[in-house]
């Protein structure tokens, strides 16, 4: 119920705002301009998000996955972090379009160059924050392992990392929201299909509210995830915070 | 006083816009009583909209996006010409296989801008007896050189004559091309000069294209000189490209800016609504402002 | 001998314990017999935690004499883990299927002889702080170690308990190096084969107090009382 | 020296893989060819990198002063977080084609709508997981505080922020790597200077080796950044883990 | 009148506290006299917590009867904030900047009194269990409110500085409302105006048990030692 009161306020600020500042349409629709469209265009709009909603999903899962191995690596081998902690670190500061073609070269311009693009933007905050978790790990915990004569490994998988779930769950908030303009970019790859794509032609031909339905479905999409990895994220972390009586 | 003016370009300085730089550098503008501000953004698609929004005075863009826009009801007019023909061009590589427009069955295209690209390739592969199903497209959406040259798509549409040409040589690789408007699309005005419809400042205008013909009549005297003036005007602006694409751009440049051709319009309005671009050509009474 | 190869005895030599500029022990040399047990006490803030860090090799310059168990002040059950899940941590950290396996049942029986045997599935933020304490106690007992540490591990419990409990380490760790740091002296007197004041700062170790009798002590036993009485009027001297 | 080790390694790494896959220079020049493109054209890339920077460091400062403001008041307050944590989220899925002109037509073309679009990349990683942070406080403290008659203000203040340092520096670290995509982003609102618009035109113009020695210095802003984030971030937390004995 | 006014009497009414299936405590209905001390005694795990817990209103439904100060079983110092500025946490967090300023003294005296005056500036993470229980016990008293819970606050201490401070508690808190939960007989003996014993599951408290002459009483008073064995035995007869 709530969440619904919610949308409805925003949709009515967002129908105000444009009434208000006089933006013009085909530079900000307002919504019930955008809702026509929704309904007019909704064959096309499906299958474009569906399309879109295959690589954020895709590309958040491979994003999780990628950074849990990095952070996890970089937490247990000094010699990888030298190396490749600064690779990670550059490989967010270059624009998609400095790397689309090679990803082209080595991937073609099927669904995976755009998957790998979706990936490379999602998977940092969660080598960040889980590594970050992994550094901050209770002394008095690490302490006691030690004295048990527990092995590195045994270290980071059984205390470790569960203990820096909640920080890994923080990381993969991140993740979800971001992974809709990760899909989006990794369409900059050579898509003909995507709500990105959509996007990008409509606003060229100045049909501005198909392109804001898009971008509505895009939104949808991505709180969607949000809302789904949150429920996930919470589970993961049943207990509760770290000091708690 | 001088009178200022916004002029959004359509996409990086380039050759394209010698006249503007030029007449800029020179003085022409000042001359004219107009203290004129250059913005080049990174996406082709927002002056013009940003133009009928009021943020800019004119936007440099281009006769098929303009007649889009209107037919979607975007308030603008076309109020001068800078290149009164197409640039854009089918281009593969010279020693590929693709000798002819029917070699291209069974290839891949890459395409930049989907729809209008899209569109011009139909029409030029059924004037070579194909249609669009005999071909993969693919959208690289930047880069076309280098998708031709990586040999991931084994043509391009969108290519400018008067640059991916050159692109392809500094690379050492020579290309083959088909002018869109010989292969079977009408003839069009490549790039246009448009401006807020209802807010068209007819004298200010007058002004900017007088000054616009005067820099193109100069620069056309004397382009060795231009291109100094040119490329000394970004330092970003002097590389061998630019120097390899001005003499092919030159010639190219409208010699008259007020020049006005109602029925090119007429006929490329029929195409897009005939490709299916658009629904309906809109009046062309609405959106053409003749300068003269 | 093979007693004395399986429970050896643990020594310092010229250590000097130290955070920063607070030097808590310096040049100290001790000496703890090999399978006895050995009682610390000393005022608050002593050095008495610092010292077993030292001994369970936690400190920078300390190196560990033998594998033993330790059991900290904190009880640092693992939240994510149920209690017996805990108490076999020693275990699933060393990655030994079968020791894991063949520790179960022990480890079931310790938590039901700590009083927890009905909690066994329950997660540590849902017991009290002395439950917790008897978890982190049956975590200790459960690695059966020839050398056992043991910070303050009854402050947390009730006087009945805490008899209880301490026959309960009295009889488990019999045979074993036991250095067990308490506030309370009857306890350390009824536990110890030796008593031990620290004292001073930075701190020195006051003489060997053996208490006589075979342990677990009657708390009541006039000796012991008297005993006390001694070791309080040690505490007593040295702020 | 160990950087500087790393660094070198990461070149010849670079070096070899260009020789290895035989990937063209027009997709991916060897650094040695953008080594000689980054003397040669040193005046221009210095002056881009400048404008480049400012807007980094403009934007990372506004993005984490508002992201830090965000969380705070989402942590305050359960009405505001119903309303604008959706927007916030939602605000992350908007790709800048799509808002650009609305930034040039509220902001105008100068510094203003730059920094404002890399903010916006910049500030989410900062609310979300300080507002993460905020919502794991000790309940050991919460309790405390309560019977201390601590106004929820004060509580938020005094406990629950400094509480969630270590998670804010966490946000901020992820903030500085994404600052100059940030930045290059915000070039594309209209810029006429910067990194991020040297290398869109030189890759549109097949000048690939300029291309990637802006990007070289790029990835250098990007690092530099990082580490003086990162030190920062140490500094806010100088105490042990949470549950530090 | 006006002192009992200062210090209000602290009354349950039908209280139930459980947590889930877990039933603490059910249609629990108990009196603690206005300005008096009752100590709390009972086996780990019965209840004393989560009855103090209930006292302070921090579970749910609970209310608080007066404004007070609870001392928790963990000593809770904010890591960020020296000793001194953890003392004065409830004056920061009312944010009166007058009483904040009159408090400083006041604070600098607790802490001197129990035996951390040298360490005003330092990190709670440098300090030893016991410095920490006791920086906490600072905060507690300079807190000055007329409830007050505390919860095993001497746990972590010495048998001597136990003594101290107990007397320290005992003068300062005297007049006020005080439910102290120990696991000490004795303690609770030596402080209480009243000691109960809580037992069983759902716990029921025992009768009120009132140690004869003023506090803080000598420890070694054979009618104490007396008292002692009864409360034993009355934890020891309630598994
Ligand atoms: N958060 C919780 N969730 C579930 N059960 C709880 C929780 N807190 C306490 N309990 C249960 O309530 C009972 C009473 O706990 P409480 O902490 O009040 O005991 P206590 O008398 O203070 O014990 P101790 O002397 O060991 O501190 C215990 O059985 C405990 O497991
Ligand atoms: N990490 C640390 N950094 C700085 N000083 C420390 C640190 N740990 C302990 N100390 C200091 O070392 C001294 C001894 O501390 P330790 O914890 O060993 O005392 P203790 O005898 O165990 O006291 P308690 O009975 O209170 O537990 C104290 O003065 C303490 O402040
Ligand atoms: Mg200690
Ligand atoms: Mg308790």
């Amino acid at each position: 119920m709530r969440p619904l009161i919610t949308a409805i306020g925003l949709l009515l600020a967002w129908e105000a705002l444009t009434w208000a500042t006089g933006v013009p349409v085909y530079i900000l629709p307002p919504p019930s301009r955008v809702a026509v469209v929704l309904v007019e265009r909704f064959d096309l709009l499906m299958e474009q998000a569906a399309w879109t909603a295959a690589e954020m999903i895709l590309g958040l899962a491979l994003g999780l996955v990628l950074g849990a191995v990095l952070a996890v690596v970089f937490a247990a081998s000094a010699g990888w972090r030298r190396w490749a902690l600064p690779l990670v670190i550059v490989s967010q500061a270059i624009p998609v379009i400095a790397i689309a073609p090679l990803l082209v070269l080595w991937l073609g311009y099927g669904m995976a160059s755009k998957v790998a693009m979706a990936a490379l933007v999602i998977f940092f905050p969660v080598v960040s924050t889980l590594y970050d978790g992994l550094r901050r790990t209770d002394q008095g915990w690490l302490d006691l392992a030690q004295t048990m004569d527990a092995c590195p490994r045994a270290v980071l998988l059984q205390i470790r990392l569960p203990a820096a779930l909640p920080a890994f769950a923080s990381g993969a908030r991140i993740a979800a929201a971001v992974a809709p303009i990760g899909a989006v970019i990794g369409e900059w790859v050579g898509a003909s299909a995507g709500l990105g794509y959509l996007m990008t032609q409509s606003l060229a031909r100045g049909q501005t509210p198909l392109a804001f339905a898009a971008l509505f479905l895009l939104c949808l999409l991505g709180l969607a995830l949000y809302h789904a990895t949150d429920r996930a994220a919470r589970r993961l972390v049943p207990w509760q915070s770290p000091q708690g009586e | 006083a001088q009178e200022k003016v916004r002029v959004l370009l359509d996409w990086f300085v380039n050759p394209d816009h010698a006249a503007l730089v030029v007449a800029k550098q020179r003085g022409v503008f000042a001359k004219h009583g107009l203290d004129v501000e250059l913005i080049a953004p990174a996406d082709p698609n927002a002056p013009p909209k940003l133009v009928a929004a009021g943020q800019a005075d004119y936007a440099v863009s281009y006769q098929p996006t303009l007649q889009m826009l209107v037919a979607e009801g975007l308030p603008l007019a076309r109020v001068g010409v800078l290149v009164a023909q197409p640039l854009n061009s089918l281009v593969a590589l010279e020693d590929s296989p693709v000798k002819t427009l029917a070699d291209f069955k069974g290839r891949k295209i890459g395409y930049s801008i989907a729809g209008f690209d899209e569109a011009l390739l139909g029409a030029m592969l059924e004037s070579a007896g194909l249609t669009l199903k005999d071909v993969t497209l693919i959208n690289v959406n930047f880069a076309l050189t280098t998708a031709l040259m990586s040999k991931q798509v084994d043509g391009v549409i969108g290519a400018f004559r008067n640059f991916e040409l050159n692109d392809l040589e500094l690379n050492k690789a020579k290309g083959r091309i088909w002018l869109v408007e010989k292969n079977g699309v009408p003839a069009y005005d490549e790039l246009i000069l448009v401006a807020k419809r209802e807010t068209v400042d007819v004298a200010r205008t007058k002004k900017l294209l007088a000054a616009i013909a005067e820099a193109t009549a100069w620069l056309k005297a004397n382009p060795a000189e231009a291109w100094a003036i040119f490329s000394k005007s970004g330092k970003e602006l002097d590389n061998d490209l630019n120097r390899l694409a001005w003499k092919d751009t030159l010639p190219l440049l409208a010699d008259d800016p007020v020049a006005l051709d109602r029925a090119r319009y007429e006929t490329f309005a029929a195409f897009l609504v005939k490709r299916g671009l658009i629904k309906q050509a809109p009046a062309t009474a609405s959106y053409l402002r003749d300068m003269r | 001998m093979t007693f004395v190869v399986a429970s050896p005895s643990l020594s310092v030599r010229g250590a000097r314990i130290a955070f920063g500029d607070r030097v808590v022990a310096n040049n100290l040399t001790l000496e703890f017999p090999g399978g006895r047990t050995t009682c610390l006490l000393g005022r608050s803030g002593v050095g008495k935690t610092s010292l077993l860090r030292w001994l369970a090799g936690l400190l920078p310059g300390a190196e560990r004499a033998a594998p033993l168990a330790y059991m900290a002040q904190r009880d640092l059950l693992l939240p994510w883990l149920n209690l017996l899940d805990n108490v076999l941590l020693g275990h699933r950290l060393r990655g030994d299927a079968v020791a894991l396996g063949a520790a179960g049942p022990r480890a079931r029986t310790l938590l039901a002889e700590v009083g927890l045997g009905h909690r066994l599935g329950d997660r540590p933020e849902t017991l009290s702080a002395g439950m917790r304490q008897r978890a982190a106690l049956a975590r200790t007992l459960c690695e059966d170690r020839p050398v056992v540490l043991m910070d303050e591990p009854f402050a947390h419990l009730d006087a009945v308990t805490r008899l209880e409990l301490q026959d309960l380490a009295a009889r488990l760790l019999a045979g074993r190096t036991v250095v067990l740091v308490t506030h309370d002296p009857l306890e350390a007197l009824r536990l110890g084969h030796q008593v031990r004041v620290l004292s001073g700062t930075p701190f020195t170790v006051g003489p060997v107090i053996e208490p006589p009798g075979p342990m677990p002590r009657d708390p009541a036993d006039p000796t012991l009382l008297g005993l006390q009485g001694r070791l309080i009027a040690q505490l007593r001297n040295t702020a």
